[in-house]
């Protein structure tokens, strides 16, 4: 293998969290960002072809390894403790937070048509919903948008990469809600 | 609350809709994330056109859901309630009669509605999609640094922190104080107040003296004035700067009342 | 690849520490530590085949990926210019001294209750607290404010887009609900 793609392999596997080309690059002196990103998209090719317990993956601009989806059960049996999960509460905050940013808390509040402030604080101590700022309007309200730690725990390269919110869908003949 | 769960009871609950009993409406009253999910699942359960509501059998059905919950002593969110309002308020609106003429230009009571709860569908799907991802720590997992603390570097950058943490650390901080030390006050005003006062802060340092009109000829706007002023205040209360003026009427001048810390760039950045 | 292997795998990866084969075997019903070793060996070699930037070794008992030899210096490299996070003692006195300024050290110490000169000095060589003048008093003493960096690092635009207790207490009032 290469010395260069070697070495990128090396990096994104010390790295605790997502680590961009461009950083990487930094590092290096005759490596562009380009030939960076070129080794890291091939090794993430080679980890796919290769079908094993590991993969490499692009999120939250950067690269990252990560374990395949059908060893969690055995992960989680090994770590031990609940696996990290959201309420339902928490995961329509924050997909109005995700799809509305910058939005304000009486924004999310007027779309899920209830006090989210428990949804929102736990958000923000998950480190999924960041504070950006306050908005220059009377009484200067908190401004809230996703971190990065989001894309990462929901393995998006970024958040052009969100579906498309289906707003205008017709109701009818929709069936089976519920989350799965 | 186990992943899967609500699919689940959101089944049951289909199932067991038509025979109610105590424990049925428990179980229901968790399932629903507010009047709005409530009003949807009643749209789908009578397989009704969203764009048409039936709003006298949507309403009733609802507010006997509501009837329910609060016969059995259940909290009842005001959201709730406020819904109910909403719904009734276009129950009536319906039931007048429409004059011809503006038939056209007026807009269907229902119509907000309608505009809400498609809304809302919209975002408790995009919910379920972003529930249907590998999420981290559940579906799949990394590495782990076998020991992280955070170590401080005496140089080199500091990583970006959010604002969320410096609250909660303040937050923690006062908490280990008597309550009249709390001051929970601390408002956006005093905030502007303290940026004010470093601003000052630099200007005094920089000009060395400053008359009163330079100092608030700074800005025009009507809320720097007044806070300009409050820390020209607190300022000379902390005996940090002194204003003189020669004789009535005669121009106000501020004076930094001691030396800055030397010239040291670091702390004027 | 075979799925036991696919498993042994994604387990040493995700293991803080050397993961032994007899601890892989707890948790599967039907491997035995034999096959669970064998795997792990076979991955090894793999591994060393391939002659990528990673390799898993066998050590204290248990196996364990490693970087190769020849990254070392770029791995350095890169923790040597990661970003540092703060010390809880650090992000504390900053906090106060955020919510609190212009602000003297005694203030501080006497919210924190603890002596705070080293954190104080540490904020101030990491250009987030700044000496905003002497005091007019008996001692002259210092008065602490946060700089223009602090602001960036929050990612905030002045001092006043801070949130206040009080907005936190909202958030925060509510209790349960929310997330688990």
């Amino acid at each position: 293998m290469e010395e260069l793609k070697k070495t990128v392999e090396a990096l994104i596997f010390v790295s605790e969290t997502p680590l961009s080309a461009k950083k990487m690059a930094e590092l290096f002196e005759d490596a562009s960002e380009r030939d960076i990103l070129e080794a890291a998209r091939e090794l993430a090719d080679d980890y796919e072809r290769r079908g094993g317990g590991l993969c490499l993956v692009e999120v939250g601009g950067g690269f990252q390894f990560r374990t395949i989806d059908s060893a969690a059960p055995w992960i989680q049996k090994l770590r031990g403790g609940k696996p990290a999960s959201l309420s339902r509460a928490a995961l329509e905050t924050l997909a109005v937070v995700a799809y509305r940013q910058p939005v304000l808390k009486s924004e999310i509040e007027r779309v899920r048509g209830v006090d989210v402030s428990a949804a929102l604080k736990g958000l923000l101590e998950k480190n999924l919903v960041r504070i950006m700022g306050r908005k220059d309007v009377a009484g200067r309200p908190i401004i809230y948008g996703t971190t990065k730690r989001f894309l990462e725990v929901f393995g998006l390269r970024d958040l052009s990469e969100l579906p498309t919110l289906r707003e205008m869908k017709e109701l009818t003949g929709e069936e089976g809600e519920g989350l799965e | 609350m186990k992943e899967g769960v609500p699919r689940l009871r959101l089944t049951r609950l289909a199932r067991v809709w038509s025979v109610p009993c105590i424990m049925d409406y428990r179980i229901k009253l968790d399932v629903f994330e507010g009047p709005l999910d409530l009003l949807l699942y009643l749209i789908r359960k009578n397989e009704i056109d969203i764009y048409d509501i039936p709003i006298s059998l949507i309403t009733e059905q609802y507010i006997s859901y509501l009837d329910a919950m609060k016969s059995l002593n259940l909290d009842l969110a005001g959201e709730y309630l406020v819904l109910a309002a909403t719904l009734l308020h276009i129950k009536s609106r319906m039931l007048l009669p429409v004059s011809e003429e503006i038939d056209e230009e007026e807009e269907d009571p229902r119509a907000d509605l309608v505009r809400q709860l498609l809304e809302y569908q919209a975002f408790k799907e995009a919910a379920i999609d972003l529930d249907r991802r590998k999420m981290l720590d559940r579906d799949v997992f990394t590495r782990r640094e076998a020991c992280d603390h955070a170590v401080e570097a005496p140089e080199g950058p500091v990583r970006e922190i959010g604002v969320f943490e410096l609250v909660k650390a303040f937050q923690k901080v006062m908490s280990g104080l008597p309550t009249a030390d709390l001051n929970l006050d601390i408002s956006a005003d005093s905030m502007s107040l303290s940026q004010r006062i470093s601003e000052v802060l630099d200007l005094l340092n920089e000009r060395k003296s400053l008359t009163f009109e330079e100092l608030l000829g700074e800005e025009g706007d009507r809320r720097v004035l007044v806070y300009t002023f409050l820390a020209l205040l607190e300022l000379m209360k902390m005996r940090v700067a002194r204003a003189f003026q020669q004789g009535p009427y005669e121009t106000i001048r501020i004076w930094l009342a001691v030396e800055l810390e030397g010239g040291d760039a670091d702390w004027k950045n």
